[in-house]
């Protein structure tokens, strides 16, 4: 048993602790930042009027959407290869948010598809894979609530999401080339709005204001998750009487 | 400890057998974390899956939508089947339950609600979801709702009595889908049919009051049908 | 005495049994009182838990009769599962759901008024007081078998099943366990209730107790 | 009795282990009579079903053809996937295999070969029939059954990391599809997209060999994940 | 003799296992060489199943160290494959293959020199010879057993598992039944082998033996 396997957590509760309310604020700045240039600054879009506006929530949702996945990827190496306790945590605290941002990028993009394509759903490339993508988080989440043993439960997870990242891009290509192979019904999304620096600039905000929240909220689950994991070790103990 | 105490037999009246077998395996289903939830995964990704194999024709989908939203209603419940009996029966349960207090169509009948619950229910609530992602409408998604409700639970009454035959047999979840899925046709017609009927404007009402009057039948005879091939299995 | 009014008795006439082309019991003839126990022996694979099971009405005998109660032992009727109590080699316990909700569950189908003080006070007697909010697919072989036992507890007390088919009771068990079980059973006996048990260890019952012993047959 | 042997490690060579593990598999598939054929009707019937519950027109059909067969080929393998460890799980076999002399992949390699000779074969020969009776015809039939036999391998193997991360879990069957569906999308697609475009005449290679890389990746890595698996969830 | 060759021994230093809150050993050191013995005692639930399963290697112990002819047993280690035969509360029976396939079966999992003469001498031994084209699924309960007991009688003269995990091997035995057990592991031992068995119950081996009582901790 390595040394770091047993301290990181007890250290890293503190340090997440401390940080946490840094993370919400910015969150919470850039999001009302990046919104107000969203909503009122930039200019309305000539062809779609004012709906474009989602893009500032859609687009941003998206891309978290799928780099979460890659980041449990990465956390799901840590914990098959040096088997570090913290990182197996850390996926599990990922989870929900990147499954929430999958769901808001459906969402929002079905909301704006209804007035640009007059259909809430088309079976896109982009749309398909987001839906499996979704599915892959939530086969994780499922397979971690199920079994019933921590130790094991990390383990099974961190294999399939493994697994999973592997067939991610596999997936993406095969969705983007069987739509292709009959042309569907789908407009292609990068079709040219110009987009102006503006917009450019809220999009990035509210991106940044993404990650921000990710991370606070993550380290929230991931304190969660340590004291009901260590619940009964020491440090835990004295945790819990301080607060008391 | 040896207070004289009536016969317990005067307690156990039929309606308390069917709650004790209901709590139990609703407990049950709600213990094991997201078991809820996993036939209805089960259902969304499967109905996601037949857009990927025919093509993203919107037209040519919602023409086959209510068909397909049918058919993987009643194989999501039919992959559920297992948990109304196996368990029970691996562990010795079902010996303690057959040798109990409470005549086993009362506890089969329990056994039967929970799994609608579980299973029936989500199903049919999530459904439009699925309609819409293939085009359908207000009515349209409505008659698939009415149709489930009702069809549901004969799917689970039907199902109980191929499951509880197949119990100790290897291979046994398959083998019972052979049982279970010709008994399921009539349903799936007159599910389908309504939902059918309903988007080429033709009136619904005979295919859904068919299903209505399987399920009264259901209701009456499939406890005790269950009960026996409980029997048949446990000799 | 509590049960004399529904003194138990069971009648077992020439009853046999066959497995494929085997014979495994043929002519079988006993009868079981209040109070008392019969205890079956033999080599492995002789037919007691065939046995037991014929009498619980579990398998269908292909000769002779099991009489419980003046009634015939059919598969579940009534008078058999008001009356018996039947704990083969599986311990009905469901993975997922604590010790004591295990117990109460396997309560629930004899009688619905066992107070919870009662089920924990049943635990503690076995030993699985400190155990009692813990999942059973966590516990070990012999603690397993002590839910069972923390059931049979209960029962001469309570739910009134008077007759016990019991089978390798002792099973997994250590040295304290069996010894709590023999106890069970005496006081069981003295309640007017009467039980079968297959076992290849001495067991010690005090009181009436009479021996089966069943050979293998050619 | 105690003569002196070479030590059997010698003898027991990784080829051994997987024909060890797959004999064991095949034998037990032919005992338990009729698990053979039950893959193989589970498929039948499914497939059987659409017409039923989409309607009787002949053009529609032959244009959902291919999916509905790969969809439903694609579930009776996944059906079929809790065989590969269950039983041995709950029997305390799986143990004894990870404790034998062979390296677990290569038993989890054995495995996957009997499962796919007791599934997918089956289906691949079984496809061109209920292809014609949606109207397909000779080339598309064909390649249908080309796309099958590249692609139900993956399958198995893919099931197989899946069978083994539920082992011991309530639900599991279900919770299993879960985990499996998403993964089976590629297949899906190809085999399918090489069905489609045989009807409408486009080249078909692309797709099929597609499958094939796919095919040869699995064949190195999936065997080490299986066993990955396994041990998980015999700790 | 046959293995002095590769003697076997098991060294244990500071073995630790934690399940949940509860400690179930700590600091546990012991060893073992070839002919020697080692029986688990102590009351349900002490932590015999879970320290055989560590010796295995199927479980991972929280602190300390399991050396296995001079390697440290990691999960599934070819050393340890070689070396462990392991035997726990299942069976390991495919109810739909007969007896002597079952045994074929797990031999074939070991070596590949058992020849049907010697499975059949060894099904003749623990008295299942007329059972072994029966199908698995119908023995009794020490039926099952004893094929685990023919696998192990063969695996003393063949296979050369030299230490042998035993978890309560004489559960639902016979009296002839467990006398074959110990006559089966003393020849094991006399012939250089090794043993740790769990068990509550008496076994009278023959030749060095040590026990190891396990106390329940606070
Ligand atoms: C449920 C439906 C939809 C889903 C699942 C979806 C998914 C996605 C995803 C995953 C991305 C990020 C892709 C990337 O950056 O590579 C994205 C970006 C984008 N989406 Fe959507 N989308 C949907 C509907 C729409 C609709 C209806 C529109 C507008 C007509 C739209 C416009 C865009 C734009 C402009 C971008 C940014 C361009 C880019 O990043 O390349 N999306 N969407
Ligand atoms: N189909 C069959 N053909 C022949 N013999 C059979 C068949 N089925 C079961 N048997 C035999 O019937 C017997 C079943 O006995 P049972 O399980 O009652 O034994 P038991 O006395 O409980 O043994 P144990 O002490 O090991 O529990 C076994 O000997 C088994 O071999
Ligand atoms: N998550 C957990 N939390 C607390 N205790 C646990 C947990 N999991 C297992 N245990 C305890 O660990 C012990 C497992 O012991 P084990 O099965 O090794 O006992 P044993 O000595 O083999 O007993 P037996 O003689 O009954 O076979 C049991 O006492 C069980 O209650
Ligand atoms: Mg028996
Ligand atoms: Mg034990």
């Amino acid at each position: 048993m390595s040394l770091f396997k047993y301290s990181a957590p007890s250290s890293f509760y503190p340090l997440a602790g401390k940080l946490v309310p840094w993370f919400g604020t910015l969150a919470f700045v850039a999001a009302v930042i990046g919104l107000y240039l969203g909503l009122f600054v930039a200019p309305e879009d000539f062809q779609q009027g004012e709906v474009y506006r989602i893009i500032f929530i859609h687009v941003p949702t998206a891309w978290m959407a799928m780099f979460i996945y890659l980041l449990m990827a990465g956390y799901a190496v840590l914990t098959l290869v040096y088997q570090t306790r913290l990182s197996a945590m850390m996926m599990e605290a990922l989870a929900p948010t990147g499954a929430m941002f999958t769901a808001i990028a459906l969402w929002t993009g079905a909301l704006w598809g209804k007035p640009t394509w007059g259909t809430y759903w088309a079976w896109d490339a982009r749309m398909t894979s987001t839906l499996i993508l979704l599915f892959l988080y939530v086969g994780y989440i499922a397979l971690v609530n199920a079994i019933e043993d921590k130790k094991r439960a990390d383990k099974a997870g961190a294999l399939l999401v493994l697994v999973g990242s592997v067939n991610v891009p596999i997936i993406y290509f095969s969705v983007k080339w069987w739509n292709t192979l009959h042309q569907g019904a789908s407009v292609s999304i990068t079709q040219g709005n110009k987009m102006a620096a503006i917009m450019l600039a809220a999009m990035a905000i509210m991106a940044f204001a993404c990650w921000m929240y990710s991370i606070a909220v993550a380290f929230c689950r991931v304190r969660a998750i340590i004291l009901e994991r260590e619940g009964q070790s020491q440090w835990v103990k004295s945790i819990k009487e301080a607060v008391s | 400890m040896s207070a004289v105490l009536p016969r317990a037999n005067e307690l156990t009246t039929p309606e308390r057998g069917v709650w004790v077998a209901m709590r139990r395996d609703l407990r049950l289903a709600v213990r094991s974390k997201g078991e809820l939830a996993q036939a209805l995964a089960f259902f969304v990704i499967v109905v996601s899956l037949f857009p990927l194999a025919i093509g993203p024709e919107s037209a040519l989908l919602k023409r086959v939508a209510p068909g397909v939203v049918w058919v993987c209603a009643l194989l999501a419940v039919m992959l559920t089947l297992p948990r109304i009996f196996q368990s029970d029966y691996l562990d010795g349960t079902l010996e303690q339950l057959a040798l109990s207090r409470y005549p086993l169509p009362v506890l089969c009948a329990g056994k039967m609600i929970a799994h609608w619950l579980t299973t029936g229910v989500p199903l049919a609530i999530t459904a439009p979801l699925l309609g819409l992602q293939f085009g359908l409408e207000g009515r349209e998604l409505m008659v698939i709702v009415a149709g489930l409700i009702l069809g549901t639970p004969i799917l689970t009454m039907l199902g109980a009595i191929g499951a509880a035959l197949v119990l100790g047999v290897r291979g046994g979840s398959i083998l019972m889908a052979l049982l279970v899925l010709p008994l399921y046709i009539p349903v799936l017609i007159f599910g389908a049919g309504a939902a059918e009927a309903s988007m080429v404007g033709v009136d619904v009402t005979a295919n859904l009051s068919l299903l209505a009057a399987m399920l009264l039948i259901g209701m009456v005879v499939t406890p005790f049908a269950a009960a026996a091939a409980v029997k048949i299995s446990l000799d | 005495m509590a049960l004399a009014a529904d003194a138990v008795t069971l009648e077992v006439k020439g009853l046999g049994l066959a497995r494929g082309s085997r014979c495994l019991f043929a002519d079988l003839d006993f009868s079981l009182v209040s109070g008392h126990a019969l205890i079956l022996r033999g080599p492995n694979g002789v037919g007691k838990t065939s046995l037991l099971r014929v009498l619980a009405g579990l398998t269908i005998a292909d000769s002779g009769s099991v009489v419980l109660q003046a009634a015939r032992v059919r598969a579940f009727a009534p008078h058999v599962r008001d009356n018996v109590l039947y704990i083969g080699h599986a311990n009905a316990l469901k993975d997922d759901l604590t010790v004591q909700e295990n117990l109460a569950d396997q309560l629930a189908l004899d009688t619905n008024d066992v107070t919870l003080a009662d089920q924990l006070g049943a635990l503690d007697a076995v030993h699985l007081g400190d155990r009692r909010d813990m999942l059973a697919r966590r516990l070990s072989q012999g603690q397993k078998r002590r839910v069972g036992l923390a059931r049979l507890r209960l029962n001469c007390g309570l739910a009134h099943k008077s007759m016990w088919l019991l089978d390798e009771p002792t099973n997994a068990l250590d040295e304290q366990g069996s010894a709590l079980f023999v106890e069970t059973v005496n006081r069981h006996l003295s309640m007017g209730g009467a039980a079968v048990i297959a076992s290849h260890l001495p067991l010690g019952l005090s009181g009436p107790v009479a021996e089966l012993q069943m050979q293998e047959r050619a």
